[in-house]
């Protein structure tokens, strides 16, 4: 494993340092350097709050901005951040309006913001969107249902313009257990990933395997498949996400292509472009689109598709505008 | 049953064996996490023995109950991922019940249903509870140290034919069967340090 | 070698149509697809063309919108454009204020890119920039002389901003020849990369080994040395770029840590970090800053710094607004 | 000195043989071009001889000064990197100079000139060139076919000792000693390919 870095105890706060030092127009470090903030926040909006292990940059961090996150709590790599850095998150970011946790499906994240959540209870009005995008089900009714993958990127972004707009926090809360159902998100990954504390590889493939139905941790997925081109590895995951997602004929879907970190944005592209030529032939449209490395895995080899049915008014909240470091554009 | 040494030694020496047997476990333990999780458990457990480690000479001050609900705040805020709420809660709990009871069966069952509620896990699930609910049962029924660190050493080792329900594996569904959980494994290691440390301290 | 890719062959055309689609709002494909075009052309300024070998991705074709260049012509990986392609791109977006050809001086680009200037000479006005900000010099005076690399993107950003405000063609040629003296980028691998064509890998490097001043092709570096802490490696690097460059205390200095596919954002980050505090010790300030990847090397696991001394005049160009799918900001 | 087949023959003869050699030699090519440059020279060379391959019929049907200028320009349009810019000039200009010149010799100097003004090289800088200028000299000395080709193979060979000037191997300074230029190469190759192939229509 080579990897930029002096050592594994201070990666994730170098990196962070680094982060606010390139983007200090847009952010500044929150008390104790325990999260990353807009560098001037806006009172009389809901605050919202994300987070999770490290290893999945730009996001979070580079989410936080305007039409976005207020802030965003990293833990170790892998790791989701601990209930003192989420309670000075909320602490530093509500303006009165409240704050919206907005937290992937790990029992580690859930457990953790879960927590933080009933400490800092008594000050503040909290609600909490618990993200559960992935395709991949466990298989049982008893289990703890999908993960939060890429998709989490479009709850961020759309709750993010809406509470831009003065959604009050039940209203943002609603719609975050809306999205759920309708935001989909498979990944498959052609190599494992070194988690740095250990210098041990999560997984090795060999020349003609990949996994199917990884998640953001390096975590092997459902099963190991024979390797293939990018037309039926695209095929196959949209599969399984719009016989999940059933969208109709007149349904508004955004397509994201998302790269796992070691992936070039060449082959998103590309992958991107296997993806149209197949709604093409399903006669289904694409509304919007986005391709780039945005929710990713280290520097794991892979990508995931996120396919969410959107309404009109939805649509609305992603073209609005956002000025974050990661994500940016006008309507 | 046991000679109880003077509190701050008890304290300060269950610590001590706590941290050195995640020290000199925690690779095998981040080697079973990579199997069906992330591959950090070690190094988590590492983080949160560390972190209390660090705070021995306040903590060993400290009444027993209180020191052992402030050793599971450390653990919460310096852990993270699952095993931070997890071990946190289990002896936050233990230091609260113990406040107000004598009974450490009875404080150790609050404790460990605070743990299931936390994880929305059960027995079965592939978790550290399934080696908590049998040390439970062996402390229930008045087994030596040496029966309840057997027990929980052998509760781990039954993890292996489990399908997990909860945590990382969970979502690896059948393919998370033939590997030792980590998190029970680690609560069986810690188990039997601490059996271990209390054995030494007792009469022969 | 494992790649979202269907054939060899079809890689690039692939990729390069899933781009114009993902960004349909920003660019369109010129005529026969031989390049890619801003969506819309204004007339009334000069026209700016880049290109290169494809497997640089998002450059070139991601600098191409508002603010930046007009159109950019991609060959096969690591191939320079063949001229005429570059013809097509000079008819098509010559406006009749003449073509700006940015050139990265590699000795297949510009001998492409010349014989396209000479061919279209006598229909239009043609002035070219060649890039050359490698630290790297080949050793020799009878050399073809530095490399253009990544220093390519902070060349194409100004002369962009340049050509937008109105300057004319000879201005913004002369501004690029001056740019090459204060523009310095060196890089450094910790792989090689597997080329699409062959399935090989162009070099191989044991745990403790690393490539350093490569270029962007997967080539070989001039030394191949031990593997070491990022903060020792940025020192390194900082120390050959500035002993090159040579700025004193009052120069205003504009930092970009480059990743070249496979090294996450994180990492960059991190040494972006280390930078600053190496820095920091020298009592250089930095006053822009940009960490992303953006000059490719396919997924090949490295990053390159760039340092330019600029003016006043130049950090206004820079902080113009851009609107192209890889940069994009407003003033 | 040859005994030249019919117009049409001829050309599509030294297309077919060209392209052939190419093909039998692309992955040593790209080899090479590993070593010292971005591996791609055997592909790029490949793509070359099958876009010429691809309008044969057209070529064939051409006066030899047309088809050979006619190919240089597909042979541009096609390969891209240095090798297309210095192969399709060479061809371009042979085709040009042929048009109003019957001495061979002084055509191939004239063109081998273009190729050099074009990649701003000299003899010795490691490039295709190391091999053009020695089989100019065997032509000017009218060595037989087999000769030229030998001094061809020969010529190539000297590029491994030989510190890099011009073209990417450049950058590599002393570290491109050692490695056969995979310009020169293929230079050689079609040189011997093309001596072959008119010796086999040549007269015993
Ligand atoms: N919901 C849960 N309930 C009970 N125990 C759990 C739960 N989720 C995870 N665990 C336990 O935590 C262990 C993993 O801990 P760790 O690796 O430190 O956290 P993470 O999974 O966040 O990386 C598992 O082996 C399991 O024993
Ligand atoms: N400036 C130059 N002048 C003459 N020959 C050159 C020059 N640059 C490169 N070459 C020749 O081209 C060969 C490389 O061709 P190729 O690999 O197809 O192109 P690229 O270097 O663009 O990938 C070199 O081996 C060398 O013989
Ligand atoms: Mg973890
Ligand atoms: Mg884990
Ligand atoms: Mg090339
Ligand atoms: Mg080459």
């Amino acid at each position: 494993m080579k990897k930029f870095m002096n050592k594994a105890e201070t990666l994730v706060a170098e990196s962070l340092a680094g982060f606010v030092a390139a983007h200090e127009r847009l952010v500044a470090f929150g008390a104790e350097r325990k999260f990353v903030r807009r560098r001037t926040l806006r009172r009389g909006k809901v605050a919202l709050i994300s987070g999770g292990g490290a290893g999945h940059e730009p996001m979070h961090v580079g989410f936080v901005g305007k039409g976005m996150l207020d802030a965003a709590c990293t833990g170790h790599v892998f790791t989701s951040p601990t209930p003192d850095q989420i309670i000075a998150a909320i602490r530093e970011t509500d303006g009165g309006e409240g704050c919206l946790l907005i937290v992937k499906n790990y029992d580690g994240d859930v457990m953790n913001f879960e927590m933080a959540a009933e400490l800092a209870a008594a000050e503040h009005r909290i609600a909490t969107v618990v993200v559960r995008d992935d395709v991949n089900p466990s298989g049982s009714k008893r289990s703890q249902g999908r993960r939060g993958v890429a998709g989490t990127l479009v709850v961020e972004k759309l709750l993010g313009a809406a509470a831009e707009a003065g959604w009050r926090l039940e209203e943002l809360s609603a719609l975050g257990d809306d999205l759920n159902a309708r935001i989909r998100t498979m990944g498959v990954a052609l190599g494992g990933v070194t988690v740095p504390d250990t210098q041990r590889e999560t997984f090795v493939l060999d020349e003609d395997e990949m996994e199917m139905g990884v998640g953001i941790h390096g975590e092997p997925g459902r099963a190991r498949v024979n390797f293939a081109t990018a037309d039926q590895i695209v095929e196959t995951m949209l599969e399984a996400i719009l016989s999940d997602l059933a969208p109709d004929g007149g349904d508004k879907l955004l397509l994201f292509i998302n790269g796992f970190g070691g992936t070039p944005v060449s082959e998103l592209y590309l992958a991107y472009n296997a993806a149209r030529a197949r709604f093409a032939r399903l006669g289904v449209t694409v509304a919007r689109s986005l391709v780039g490395t945005y929710v990713t895995s280290l520097d794991m080899a892979g990508l995931s598709i996120t396919v969410a049915r959107l309404d009109e008014r939805e649509l609305s909240l992603w073209d609005a505008p956002v000025d974050t470091a990661a994500l940016r554009w006008r309507s | 049953m046991l000679v109880v040494p003077a509190n701050a030694a008890l304290i300060g020496g269950l610590i001590e064996a706590c941290r050195q047997t995640i020290a000199a476990n925690a690779d095998h333990l981040s080697e079973l996490d990579r199997a069906i999780g992330d591959g950090d458990h070690g190094t988590n457990m590492r983080r949160g023995s560390e972190a209390v480690y660090a705070e021995r000479d306040r903590l060993v001050h400290l009444p027993m109950p209180k020191a052992l609900e402030e050793i599971g705040l450390t653990l919460v805020m310096s852990i993270g991922g699952a095993a931070g709420p997890l071990y946190g809660t289990l002896l936050m709990e233990i230091g609260r019940q113990m406040a107000g009871d004598a009974d450490f069966a009875r404080v150790l069952e609050r404790a460990i249903d605070a743990v299931a509620r936390r994880g929305r896990a059960s027995a079965g699930d592939k978790t550290l509870l399934d080696v908590l609910y049998p040390v439970h049962a062996e402390v229930v029924r008045r087994a030596g140290l040496a029966g309840i660190a057997e027990e929980a050493e052998r509760a781990a080792s039954l993890t292996f034919a489990m399908k997990a329900m909860r945590g990382r594996a969970a979502f690896l569904g059948e393919r998370s069967i033939g590997h030792v959980d980590p998190g029970a494994k680690s609560c069986a290691l810690l188990t039997a340090a601490i059996c271990r440390f209390l054995e030494e301290q007792g009469p022969a």
